[in-house]
């Protein structure tokens, strides 16, 4: 299994969730995730799995839904706007407590946007584009392995902690080919006591979201609460280049965080002590690391394919105590120089500064 | 080692094969590699391009900014991508299609006539190649003497008739830059 | 007379003018256009009776057939 | 009609109180789901998937698993289990404004797809549970709370007939409309019921049962009132009987 | 045939390159459209509401208004509009994925309201812009992205069939299925179009225009091919005719 | 029209509407909502509009974006769940630049939740629930005067910035009735120059979301934030008492900033320095207001009905220089007596540090 | 002989019963229940068959019609 | 001056027309006033409560942690207001259908039943009227010259037949606690 092969980005999704022994897929086509769908289609019957074409996004969700209920490991996949659609089933999934992966291939947006590579449904997934209160565990590839790599993370979590996970890629990370190694299979899905499959030698198993008496939903709340707050203790997630020494340390994910590492390899070369601090969790976000990694640091500066959303977790995170700046494109993943330009004009100012 | 690579034309010129093979042979040869198309599913008749990325360690961006090699299959790719090239860089241009002159004098530029080339060899859907085969011999990315080997791996045995084909036009692209006087690049 | 234009530059050579011609007087050029189609052409515009039925296969909206005052 | 001798609780009714209005038919429907379940012996086999509406609580009263998706999608829901566990019976409990609104698609393209579930629709022509809206089902001329002058064709078009549609849908292998009016009618609602249970556990396809049902509250009448009205006002606009019953 | 003396490209049509695949049967339908309106006089009078889909760029090459809504929803659009300007043409254009798969909700519910608006659904099979999946009018057997092997009963169910179902709703005026592979049938597709924009105008309900269009890119035919595809093989499923005429 | 009625939140939101000649309304039931629909069956025919009752939330959003490209000043309403199915139109309308407004009686949640008062869709319309860089204004009133007030505002918020602009209430503030006075009508909508209407005279109006050269989506994207600053600059609405020498500041919107001022007043009945910040916009949040009135702060406190989501946005309006800990309860509006409870510990904690 | 047992707590006095009795021995009680209702009853019970057509109509579940050995 | 009355007993009592009825009168008089239902249209057969505030001065909070006053009409209501009501509050239960001692003796309760009540002065849906009644005599938070006046406006003329009727239960009530020996409320 260790053999190196060249796959795109979406197809290593569909391939990572078939090793990761998933074997129902429900989903509805949009560009740039589209060959996810259509990888799936094509394997998940030759492994004696189900692939439903759902007649629309929603559909989908809740396909999800009752598929996790009858204990199932389940995935969906789509973009943007099909993931809008999903946000009142992602809410009754985290309410219900039930393990579920969702893939975002994120694109040009608002409304139809386009089919640009996009990172700007942080907010939506991070903060919570369903109702109510509840989080989602955000992971954030920044490489067709990585790909592979979280999206089996994100079955490990979300049964682990029965929760819903989302995997953030975008249009580029979807489309493009690497070079990838898949890693072993993970085992079935292990028994799921509460699971609705009948009550064969068993009292009935019921899985729903209402909680009509108000102290049961205050319970209930914080039950969730105390579990999420169980995950941020122990899944914090990121990565670090250069940052021992960092006056300038650009922060970012995903796709963005490729250029953005060889923007500060670029500055680095050009004498500028740049560093990157990458989080790989979005929810739970990285603070207590960013907070370390920052101690030399005089800058922060948000590197994203958005108009400014990871930025607020960015200026929490480091508790305001250092100045963050935004540094965006939209519909593009911006090209290393832009971001040593970037790099380089504040370290002029940091130093006029300092 | 670094080498980056954009290739364009229409939907349909086989662009996206040409990188893909890159990719593919770089791969098999132990490289680092990257491969990014433009895809456009949801838009049709448009121009497709992908850029590739080669490397002896690991790749940071996929993407970049000033391409050190250009192959253009079309005249609008042309006209977006000459601006683009490094300086010092490599410019393939299909001279069957793009009729325009090429206006940067910082750069290498060859004109192929690839469609001509093809036709000569009885194999007219293999301006790809053809133009593929001008490319390899430039740049020396590839060990040539794989070729055949590489091309069964990328297209996983499909096409295995037109096989010889493929090589035949990819050796006549090679042929016809050797026979030219092109400085074989040096990059910046 | 009647004669029928085409925009050759704009026509994608699917060939539903010719098919359904009741004259059989179109064919595809050899030549290609500047979208790297061979084109629709006709030769022989005498023979058409100016039935626009070209015009109305076409999907691409590029057929238009006049009238024009005999000389 | 036959004679019953003797009659229990089914063992898939747990013993509670519910929280249905006097004369709610939804009791009704509730009751003769669970003894069909128990009568075909598959209370261990079952999967009882919800919906929003005065059903809502269906999964603590029936017996057995159960499911509160959300409004409109228990369809996909059931979809979902049942393409996991392809040899249980499963099946969904909607009313109107659950199945024929909000959940249009989802009912649509569980036919379409001829998915091996069934869907119990207890069609009383309005929202019940959110205080007597205006349903897709509400009869021309009926007062609801959002057609104060009763419901025109100029506002709100005409009354929805979810059996006569799917009906037209090649996924579709038994579809019924039947009432609950007097106790006739209740023994022919549970054979449709019984039916479409076999329908699917033959793996014939997607199944529908159609109960036109009184909510008395929000028709402002007592139980026995709403029975007429039933007889007298819908069955002329939704007529009884069986419009597809595909035998393989 | 009638014989057409003349051809000119419409008013309500810009004169701009559009970005279909040769031989793609949207270019002939938009035509139609436009032909229509222009011919009963109503391009400043017509608000056209758009999809996405391969006709997503409708609104670029109408010369009228126009609107681009979300996939699936322009029936829902159209109402806002159609209720905010009563005497204008409002007219939907949509694809088979956009109508009836995710729109399913929608365009049913148009019908049962007796919306006073039309859809021009173009039906070729699957979805043409994504590349090429299933949808839920994929004939039987039929080869897509994502049914590799063809589409078979148990993973997917039958052909959807929009014009038979929505012909059971009492709000629907005038529902057709036309085709347009060879002259003969553009005429007719194109009367229809006619049809459907004049009892909307005389305030008759609900229209709908159910057009068999070959997509050759996705279906891996030639335009030629793809003519015979849609008359050998789609008819046969999707039989042509009127399914509902109100004359009011 | 200065007569004082005794009115229930959700009818007076209706009559609002009416007051404020919008003349079309599109939604769907849902408790504690649905009072606002069943208002408006009854008075929109009266007054010669109309009520379109949509077969689900996600077609009376998309009803809304088509009554406003076609010129008209037109409302929805619903609940969280409800809400949440808006999401992807939400994101179009914003895309758009079309006027509308949106209600939101929150409730218990997520997943079905119950029908209880709520605050927990603060993240899903302040940070944006759909996908994409998109801002919501979003309005917080906390009286049943102030949801007429706050209604007949968004109607003019939403037509001079061309966005939809959200009314934030919860199951108390729609169910309850107190006095109120309607102001007078506002005047109907002006002639609107981009609205398909018919070309008549002009050439085709277009209304569209899809950007699909990158550029044109990245120009998209900062035209629309160009707006969003300006909004900033001038919309920033809060109220404050006794924030004068408050040294415990509770922030708080909404219901629940009314039993926090009853709090507050127990608090300085018992000699405690305490005040009450109260944001009426919470997109955008008026940071600089919070500044100013933070200025004795030594402890913030944010109340609300949800598991801390404004919090987040109070600890970045007050850039990180004073605590900020949250109270809070779930599934009810607190009573005044555990937010002086809560107030008078911290009270106690600050003085010890102090 | 049969006898019929209702949960009298729960009923709800909707009158379903009472309306199908064939034997019309059944009425409404002028006592409430907890609940508030006037909750169905029966005096003669030797007048009644077993059929069950009350229990079949009952919307709450709580009639339960049994043999009882005849003693 | 601030007083507020949580009215509670099941769906159908009329414990909403009752704050009703004491929010529309308090503010005819010119008082700030605050009506809280307790609402449950997705819930059936469960019981209804309402919060009334009325004060003078602006109403912060439209909840109360411990009411001054509570009318109960069932028993689940007893059980649950019993021991929310404030200290020295008042407590009027209605003993027709709550059977169950008051537990608290720092309060001032009186059971009323209103059902005989009620049904002498042949009346029996006038439980709440009743009840009422006994409310405004023992708090005299209203004006009662004004009664028939307020009422008929709270109704906006609806019910304008049992008007007659409902004022005579209230007066029931009112008399009926007039005889009583209940102390007249001081709240703390
Ligand atoms: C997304 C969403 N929208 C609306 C609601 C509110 N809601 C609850 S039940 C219901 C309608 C129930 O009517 P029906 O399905 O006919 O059932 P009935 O109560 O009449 O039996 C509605 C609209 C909701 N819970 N979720
Ligand atoms: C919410 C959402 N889901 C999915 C998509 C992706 N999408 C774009 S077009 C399309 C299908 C188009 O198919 P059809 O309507 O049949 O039109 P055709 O291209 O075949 O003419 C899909 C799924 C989208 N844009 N938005
Ligand atoms: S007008 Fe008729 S005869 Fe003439 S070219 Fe066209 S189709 Fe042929
Ligand atoms: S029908 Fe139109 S596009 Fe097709 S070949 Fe003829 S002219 Fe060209
Ligand atoms: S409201 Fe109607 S449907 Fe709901 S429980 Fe009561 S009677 Fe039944
Ligand atoms: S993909 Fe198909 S439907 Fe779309 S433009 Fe091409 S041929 Fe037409
Ligand atoms: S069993 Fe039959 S006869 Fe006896 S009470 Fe019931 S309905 Fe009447
Ligand atoms: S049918 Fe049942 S609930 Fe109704 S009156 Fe008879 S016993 Fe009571
Ligand atoms: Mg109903
Ligand atoms: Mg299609």
């Amino acid at each position: 299994m260790s053999e190196v092969i060249l796959m795109k980005g979406n197809e290593a999704i569909g391939e990572a969730a078939i090793r990761a022994n998933c074997r129902h897929f429900f989903g509805y086509p949009i560009t740039p995730q589209t060959e996810v769908l259509e990888y799936l289609a094509r394997r998940l019957p030759e492994e004696g799995g189900a692939y439903v074409q759902a007649e629309s996004e929603i559909s989908a969700i809740n396909m999800v839904f009752g598929a996790s209920c009858a204990g199932a490991r389940v995935m969906t996949a789509s973009s943007s706007p099909g993931i809008s659609l999903m946000q009142e089933g992602i809410s009754y999934i985290a309410s219900a407590q039930l393990p579920a992966v969702i893939i975002n291939i994120m694109r040009g947006a608002p409304g139809l946007g386009g089919i640009h590579p996009s990172q700007a449904d942080y907010f939506q997934s991070v903060k919570g584009g369903g109702h109510g209160d509840y989080k989602l565990i955000v992971l954030a590839p920044s490489s067709v392995q990585e790909l592979i790599d979280h999206t089996m993370l994100a079955f490990e979590l979300s049964e682990k902690y029965r929760t819903p996970v989302m995997v953030f890629g975008d249009g580029m990370l979807g489309q493009m080919m690497e070079p990838v190694v898949f890693p072993d299979y993970l085992p079935p899905p292990v028994d799921r006591p509460w699971a609705t499959t009948g009550m064969e030698g068993r009292g009935p198993n019921i899985v729903h979201t209402l909680y009509l008496p108000a102290p049961d939903l205050e319970n209930h709340c914080h039950r969730l609460f105390d579990k999420y707050r169980d995950i941020e203790a122990r899944e914090k997630r990121s990565q670090e280049y250069f940052t021992d020494d960092a006056e300038i340390l650009v922060v970012s994910y995903g796709i963005a965080s490729r250029v953005a590492r060889a923007g500060v390899e670029m500055a680095r070369e050009a004498g500028i002590k740049a560093g990157l601090f990458r989080p790989i969790t979005l929810w739970p976000f990285p603070d207590l690391q960013l907070q370390a990694a920052a101690k030399q640091a005089r800058l922060l500066i948000s590197a994203e394919i958005s108009m400014g959303q990871m930025i607020e977790d960015v200026r929490l995170g480091i508790r305001d105590k250092v100045p963050v700046k935004l540094f965006n494109r939209i519909g593009l993943v911006p090209n290393p120089d832009e971001i040593f330009e970037f790099i380089k004009a504040e370290a002029g100012e940091v130093s006029k500064i300092g | 080692m670094k080498r980056d690579f954009v290739m364009a034309g229409f939907g349909g010129q086989g662009v996206l094969s040409m990188g893909l093979f890159l990719a593919y042979a770089a791969m098999i040869e132990g490289k680092k590699v990257s491969y990014v198309p433009s895809y456009g599913a949801e838009m049709r008749g448009g121009t497709a391009n992908c850029t590739v990325t080669i490397s002896d360690r690991e790749i940071s961006s996929p993407v970049v900014a000033h391409p050190q090699n250009v192959v253009v299959m079309n005249h609008p790719s042309l006209e977006k991508f000459e601006p683009m090239l490094k300086s010092g860089g490599l410019l393939l241009v299909n001279g069957s299609l793009v009729h325009q002159d090429v206006q940067r004098n910082d750069i290498h530029a060859l004109v192929i006539p690839c469609q001509e080339l093809a036709n000569e060899i009885g194999f007219p859907q293999g301006s790809n190649m053809i133009m593929l085969g001008a490319l390899l011999e430039l740049t020396k990315i590839i060990d040539n003497n794989h070729i055949y080997d590489y091309l069964v791996k990328t297209f996983k045995g499909k096409y295995m008739d037109k096989m010889p084909l493929n090589i035949k036009a990819m050796q006549t692209g090679m042929d016809y830059v050797r026979k030219r006087d092109v400085k074989i690049l040096e990059i910046a | 007379m009647t004669r029928v234009i085409f925009n050759e530059e704009r026509c994608k050579g699917c060939g539903l003018c010719i098919q359904f011609c009741p004259k059989s007087i179109m064919y595809l050029s050899e030549q290609r256009n500047r979208l790297g189609y061979n084109y629709a052409i006709i030769d022989d515009m005498a023979g058409c009776t100016g039935c626009a039925i070209c015009a109305l296969m076409c999907p691409e909206v590029i057929i238009e057939v006049v009238e024009e005052a005999a000389v | 009609m036959a004679k019953i001798k003797g009659y229990q609780r089914p063992q898939t009714l747990h013993d509670k109180p519910w929280h249905f209005c006097p004369g709610c038919h939804h009791g009704i429907v509730h009751r003769l789901c669970a003894e069909v379940v128990e009568e075909m012996g598959l209370q261990s086999q079952t999967i009882g998937v919800g919906s929003v509406g005065c059903g809502v609580f269906s999964y603590n009263y029936f017996n057995f698993d159960g499911i509160g998706p959300s409004h409109g999608r228990a369809p996909a829901v059931a979809t979902g289990v049942k393409r996991v566990l392809p040899d249980k019976l499963v099946f969904t409990y909607q009313g109107d404004g659950d199945l024929a609104a909000i959940g249009t698609t989802e009912m649509v393209h569980s036919a379409v797809r001829g998915e091996n579930i069934t869907i119990i629709f207890v069609n009383n022509t309005l929202y019940g549970m959110t205080g007597g809206q205006m349903a897709p089902t509400t009869l021309m001329g009926q007062q609801t709370t959002t057609t104060p002058r009763g419901r025109t064709r100029e506002q709100a078009g005409y009354p929805m007939k979810v059996c006569e549609m799917l009906a037209t849908m090649d996924g579709s292998a038994y579809i019924a409309r039947t009432a609950v009016f007097n106790p006739a009618q209740v023994l022919k609602t549970k054979k449709a019921i019984r039916k479409a249970f076999e329908t699917q556990m033959a793996g014939l396809g997607f199944s529908l049962v159609e109960v036109l049902s009184a909510c008395p509250t929000n028709w402002g009448m007592n139980p026995l009132e709403a029975l007429d009205h039933v007889k007298d006002n819908m069955l002329p606009v939704y007529p009884l009987g069986e419009f597809k019953l595909k035998k393989e």
